[in-house]
C-alpha cells in the first residue's frame, strides 16, 4: 500500500488536512474542540448577520429565513428554517463555519460559530435558557423538531413511474381540453413586469 | 433567430425582384474583416439576443443565484458554452489553475494531494452528459407562471465532459472497505459540499477539467468539477478541491434545508438524486412565436433522463388528447439531452402544444395533476410533469394549464 | 493548459504544507462575479493563450488567409466555435438573416428564393462532421516545417450542424432530368463558388443554420452555409445565397487554379474531394511538450475520414517500427472526429510519436515517402500522411521526419 | 409541377435571376453578350489591378502571379498561373468578373471583363496580337495550353489505398528508426521567426 497503480500525486501533510478537512457531520465527526454561549452569539449574530438575515432570523427582505415557521410545513407556503424543518444542528455549524457571513466567509473562530449556533438555536425556541452554552461535548444533546420527518426516495412508488404501462395515444381525454390556467395573468416573466412587484411569487431554493 | 423577414415583396417590386437580390450589397463587393480579427470568435452581432437572462425577483443577490439557458434560440443536443446556465452560491471563482488543488482525505490508505498536472495524466474518457439543477420547473408548481422555456425549463444544459473516471482517482487513494460515501467540497466562497453514495461514484463520475472540447467555463467550476450523470446539477461539484472519503453521508445545507423534496403530508424525500425522464418544446414557446401563417411548422424541443437513453417522445398538439410519436434526431446518448421533431402542416387553428419523453427504464412524465397528487405542491424540486404551450392562430404561444 | 505547478513543496514547507492549502485563498473567502455579469461567457483570464493562430508569411492579406485550430489545446471531439479555423476569400461577410436568401436556379421546375424563415420550415437533421482544408498539412510537403499541430494540422474542425437536407430543398424546386451538378455560391466578396456531383447533393449534403446548437459564426458562414460532409473543406460554401443546377461542372477557379493536385508528372488531379484518413498527436506536440518527468503519460490525439468512421488508430513510439493500437474514447460517427489515447508509461527516453489512422474503407494513411512516391510534392493538398513527433528527454517536442 | 411538397418559398423573377445567375462554364454557358480588346484591357489592368498582379501579371510580393511560369509544373517550384496551368478561359472571365479587383467586387462591366480577359491572355502569350478583340463569338476559339493535363481522381489506385491490407505492426523497420529532417533546421513557426524572412518557403493556395 505504499502508493497507487499511477505514482501520482502526493500524500497530504496533516497541516494540509487540518486546512481543509472542516466538516461536520451528524454523529459530531469532525466538530472542534470549543465552545459559544447565547449571549455571546447574540453579539456577534447582531454585528455579522443581522444585516440579511434580520434581528430574529426572520429574514430582510428576500435574504433567507432562519427562524420561526414551526408548523407551517403542510401549509401552502411552508417556512422552512433551522427550527421548522432542518434535521440536525451539525448542519448549522458546518454551513456557518465554511459559507458564513456571506461575503465574509472562513472569518469566525470555532468558539464564535458555538455561540452563533447557540444563539440560532434560542431564536428557534429549541434551547429557551439565555445561558445556554454550546460546546463539542453537548453538542450531540441537541437534537432537532423535524429530523424523524425525512424518509428516503420512494419516487418509483408513485403511481405513474410504478405502473411502467404504455401511456395513451388516442382520444386520451373526453371532448376537447380546456385552459385552466394561464401564465399571462400572473405574468412574472422578466421584461413584462416589474421585478419587485413579482417578488415573493415563487422561488429557486 | 433574429427577426427574420417575410421575403414576401410589395407589389411593385415583384416585377424586378427584391433589392435585396437585384442590387450588389455591400458585403458581396467589399472585404470584410481578416483572419485573427477575432482571435476567438463570438456570435453575430445579429445573435446578440441569445444570452442567458436571470429573473432578478428570485434572489437576493446575484452572487447567490441562477440565470437561464435560452433553449429556445437552440438546437440539436449541445449547449454552447457561453450560454450554460449559472447557479452560483458565493460567485464565480476565479481560480489559476497552477494554483488548483485536488485533496483526497478520510477512509483512504493515502491522504492525497493532486496538482491539475497530476490529474492531466491519469487515463481520461470524453462523454455526453445533461446537467439539469433539481430547481428547475421549479417555479412553475403551483400553475403556468413563466412565459417562456428558458425560464420554465433553461437551468439544463448539455455539454461533452472530458475527464479522468473518479474511479481511478478513488483507487489510486486507496479505498477501506467501510469507504461508502463521499463528499465533494468546492474551493469558492461557498465551498459547497454534498453527499454522494460510493457505488455511483465508482460507475461513472468523472472529474472534468474540458466541456465541449475546451477549458471548463470559470462559471461551470473552472479548473476542476465533478460530474455526477443523470443526478441532480447542485451535486456536480464547481471548483472541486477535496473529496472526503467516509462511511456516512453528511447531511450538508444542500442536502436538508434544500434538495429535500417537502410532501403534501409534511414530510421531505431526502437523496431524491435521480433526474426523472423531462421534456419540452423550445420551438414554438412563448419566446419562439411562430412568425409565419399556416403551412408547414417544425415544433421541436428537448428531453433527456437521468435514468439513461430517452427511447421515445410523443408530442400532443391537442393539450393531451390525441399524442403523435416524434423524430428522435442526432445522436441518442445516454443521461444526455436528446433533439426532438414533429414536422406539421398547421391549419391555423388554436394548438396546445405538449411533449411527453419516456426513457429506456420505461418511465414517461406525469402531467402536472399526476405530479401535485403524489406531491403536493411544495417540493420545489423534481418538477417532471408535462409543460403545454397554447399556440394561438396570430402565432403568439403562452405557458397555460390544461384540465 | 495554462502554466501548472509541479505540486512538489520546497522543503522547508514540507511539514507545514502547500500555502495554497493551509492559507485561505480569497477566491475560498470573498464572493465572485455573480450571474448575468457574463450573459454570453468566454473562457477564463487564465485560457487567454488558447486561440485560433495564423501564419503571417503565408498570404499577402489577413482578408484572404487562413489562421489555425490549436488542436493542442484541445480535447474529446467537438471544437468550440470561437477556435474554429478561418479560411476566407475576401474576409468576413456580416449579413443580417433578414436580409439574407437564398436562390435555386437553373434545371429546376421552378426557380425559387427562400428566406432564412422559409428555411427553418423544414425538417431538420443534425450531424457532426469535421470540416478539413485540402491544404491542410500543405507546408509540409517538402519536409518537417512548422512546430506545433495547430500549424501543421490546424486547418480542421468538428462540430454539430443543424440543418436542411439539401435534397429536400432540391425537391421543393423540382429536379429536372439531366440535373448532375451543382453550383453553390457565397454571399461574400468572394462570391465563392464549387461544383458539386448531384450523387453527393442528395446523399448528405445540409444547408445548415446552426453549429454546436447555436447560429453559425460570421466566420463560418452566418447565417447559412453548404455542409458536405467528408469532402474538402472548401466546398462548404459559406454565406450561402444561391445554388445553380446544372448538367455539367463549372471549373471555376477553385476547382480549377486551386484544389487540383498537381502529380510529378506534370499531370493534375482535378475534383480530389474526398478527404482520405488522418490523425495527429495533439498531446504531446512541439506547443504541449512534456512538462511532467517519466511515469504516466497521456498520447492523444484526433483522427478522422471522409470515408466514414475511423475504425482503428495505431501509435507508435518508436518512429514506426513498433505499432499499438491506441483506444478510440467518445462518440465514433462518420465523418466526424475520433479522439484517441494511448496511456503510457514513460521511461523517459526520446520517442518518435507517430499515429495511423484506419477507416471503414479499409484505407489507412500512408508515410510521408509513401505519399511523396506517388504523387510527388507539388501536390498542395491532401497530405494525409503520417506526423512524426519527437519528444526528447527534457520534453521537448518537434516536428521530424525519420527514414 | 405547381409548387413543391412544402410550398415554401416563392419563384424567382427573371430580374433576381439575372441579378445573381453570373457564372460561366468552359462551353460558354453564362456568357454575356459583349466584347473587349487587349489596349483596353491594359488600360483596365494598369489602374485596377497592376498593383497587386504586377504590371506583366508577375504579382507584386506575396500577391497572386498571372501570368508566365510555362513548363514549370515539374518544377520544384511550378509556377501555375493562367497561362502555365489553369485549363479554361471560361474561369478567367467568371473569376474576375465575380471576385476581382480584390476589395471593389462587381464594379466591372461586362465588356471591362471581356478586355481584361483578352489582356491577360496577351500577357500569357497565348494571344499575340495587340489588337485581339475578345468577345461571346470568339471566345470558345481560345484554349488554354494546360487543358489536356487535367486527370479525374484516381487516389485509390495509389499502392497504400489499393492494397487495403492489414498494415505492419511489429518490427516494421530494420533497426532503430534515424530522424531525416528537423523542424527546428528551417523553422518558421509563429513566435519563433521574423514573418518576412520565412516568405515563400511554402504555401497554401
Ligand atoms: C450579506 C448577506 C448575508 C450575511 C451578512 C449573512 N448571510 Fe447567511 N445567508 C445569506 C445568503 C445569500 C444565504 C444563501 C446562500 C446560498 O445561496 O447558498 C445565506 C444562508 C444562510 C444560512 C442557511 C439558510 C438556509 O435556509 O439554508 C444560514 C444558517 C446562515 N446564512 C447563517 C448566517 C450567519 C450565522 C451569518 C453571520 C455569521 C450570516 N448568515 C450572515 C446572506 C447573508
Ligand atoms: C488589392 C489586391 C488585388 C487587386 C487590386 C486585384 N487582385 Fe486579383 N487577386 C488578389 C488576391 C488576394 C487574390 C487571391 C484571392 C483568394 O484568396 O481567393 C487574387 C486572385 C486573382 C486571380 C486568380 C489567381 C489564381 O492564381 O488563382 C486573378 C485571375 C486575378 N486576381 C485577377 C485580377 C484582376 C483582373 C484584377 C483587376 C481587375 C485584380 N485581380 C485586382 C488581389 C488583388
Ligand atoms: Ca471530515
Ligand atoms: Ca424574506
Ligand atoms: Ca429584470
Ligand atoms: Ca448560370
Ligand atoms: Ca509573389
Ligand atoms: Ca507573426
Ligand atoms: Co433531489
Ligand atoms: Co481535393
Amino acid at each position: 500500500d505504499d502508493s497507487g497503480k499511477f505514482g501520482l500525486g502526493r500524500e497530504a501533510t496533516p497541516a494540509e488536512v487540518a486546512a481543509w478537512d472542516i466538516d461536520i457531520r451528524p454523529d459530531g465527526q469532525g466538530l472542534p474542540v470549543g465552545s459559544g454561549n447565547v449571549l455571546d452569539g447574540e453579539e456577534l449574530y447582531t454585528n455579522a448577520c443581522a444585516v440579511c438575515h434580520g434581528d430574529f432570523g426572520e429574514g430582510v427582505g428576500r435574504w433567507p429565513v432562519l427562524a420561526g415557521g414551526h408548523d407551517t410545513l403542510t401549509h401552502e407556503r411552508p417556512e422552512k428554517t433551522i427550527g421548522s424543518y432542518w434535521p440536525y444542528l451539525s448542519t448549522v455549524y458546518d454551513y456557518v463555519r465554511r459559507a458564513m457571513p456571506y461575503g465574509d466567509a472562513r472569518s469566525l473562530s470555532d468558539d464564535d460559530v458555538y455561540a452563533i449556533t447557540a444563539y440560532l438555536l434560542y431564536l428557534n425556541d429549541i434551547v429557551l435558557d439565555e445561558d445556554f452554552v454550546l460546546s463539542n461535548e453537548n453538542f450531540l444533546e441537541i437534537r432537532l423538531p423535524n429530523e424523524r420527518n425525512f424518509t428516503p426516495d420512494d419516487r418509483d412508488q408513485e403511481p405513474f413511474y410504478a405502473a411502467k404501462t404504455e401511456p395513451c395515444m388516442t382520444d386520451c381525454k373526453d371532448g376537447p381540453v380546456q385552459i385552466t390556467m394561464r401564465a399571462r395573468i400572473l405574468d412574472v416573466t422578466p421584461g413584462t413586469v416589474d421585478d419587485d412587484a413579482a417578488a415573493g411569487v415563487g422561488g429557486v431554493d | 433567430g433574429a427577426a427574420l423577414a417575410t421575403g414576401a415583396l410589395p407589389a411593385a417590386a415583384r416585377a424586378e425582384g427584391d433589392p435585396l437580390i437585384t442590387e450588389i450589397q455591400d458585403w458581396n463587393r467589399y472585404l470584410g474583416e481578416g483572419v485573427q480579427a477575432r482571435p476567438y470568435g463570438t456570435p453575430s452581432q445579429f445573435e446578440s439576443h441569445v444570452v442567458r437572462r436571470d429573473v432578478e425577483w428570485l434572489t437576493a443577490s446575484t452572487e447567490s443565484s441562477v440565470n437561464f439557458t435560452p433553449l429556445h434560440e437552440l438546437d440539436g443536443i449541445i449547449t454552447p458554452n457561453g450560454l450554460c446556465f449559472e447557479r452560483h452560491h458565493g460567485g464565480i471563482a476565479e481560480i489559476n489553475p497552477a494554483d488548483h488543488r485536488l485533496m483526497i482525505n478520510g477512509l483512504v490508505d493515502r491522504q492525497m494531494v493532486f496538482t491539475m498536472e497530476d490529474l492531466m495524466r491519469f487515463p481520461r474518457e470524453n462523454r455526453v452528459y445533461f446537467l439539469e439543477c433539481a430547481a428547475n420547473s421549479g417555479m412553475e408548481w403551483r400553475g403556468a407562471q413563466l412565459n417562456g422555456c428558458q425560464y420554465t425549463h433553461g437551468m439544463i444544459h448539455c455539454v461533452v465532459y472530458t475527464g479522468v473516471p473518479l474511479k481511478l482517482i478513488l483507487e489510486e487513494a486507496g479505498l477501506k472497505t467501510n469507504a461508502k460515501w463521499l463528499m465533494p467540497e468546492g474551493a469558492d466562497a461557498s465551498a459547497m459540499t454534498r453527499s454522494v453514495p460510493m457505488e455511483k461514484a465508482l460507475d461513472d463520475c468523472l472529474v472534468a477539467f474540458k466541456m465541449n472540447g475546451e477549458a471548463l467555463r470559470p462559471e461551470q467550476g473552472y479548473p476542476l468539477r465533478l460530474v455526477v450523470p443523470g443526478w441532480e446539477g447542485n451535486m456536480w461539484v464547481k471548483w472541486l478541491r477535496r473529496i472526503e472519503v467516509g462511511d456516512e453521508p453528511w447531511h450538508h445545507r444542500e442536502e436538508t434545508s434544500k434538495y429535500t423534496d417537502l410532501l403534501e403530508t409534511g414530510k421531505a424525500r431526502r437523496f431524491t438524486w435521480v433526474m426523472d425522464p423531462k421534456s419540452v418544446i423550445t420551438s414554438p414557446s412563448p419566446q419562439a412565436p411562430v412568425r409565419h401563417g399556416k403551412g408547414p411548422m417544425v415544433i421541436s424541443g428537448v428531453a433527456w433522463s437521468g435514468n439513461g437513453r430517452i427511447t421515445r417522445v410523443d408530442v400532443s398538439i391537442d393539450g393531451g388528447r390525441n399524442w403523435q410519436t416524434a423524430r428522435i434526431d442526432g445522436p441518442s446518448l445516454p443521461k444526455a439531452m436528446h433533439r426532438f421533431y414533429l414536422d406539421i402542416d398547421w391549419d391555423g387553428s388554436d394548438l396546445l402544444l405538449q411533449s411527453r419523453a419516456m426513457d429506456e427504464n420505461g418511465y414517461f412524465q406525469p402531467t402536472k395533476n399526476e405530479l401535485r397528487a403524489a406531491r403536493g405542491e411544495n417540493s420545489i424540486y423534481h418538477n417532471n410533469s408535462i409543460q403545454t404551450w397554447y399556440v394561438q392562430a396570430d402565432g403568439t404561444v403562452e405557458n397555460v394549464e390544461v384540465g
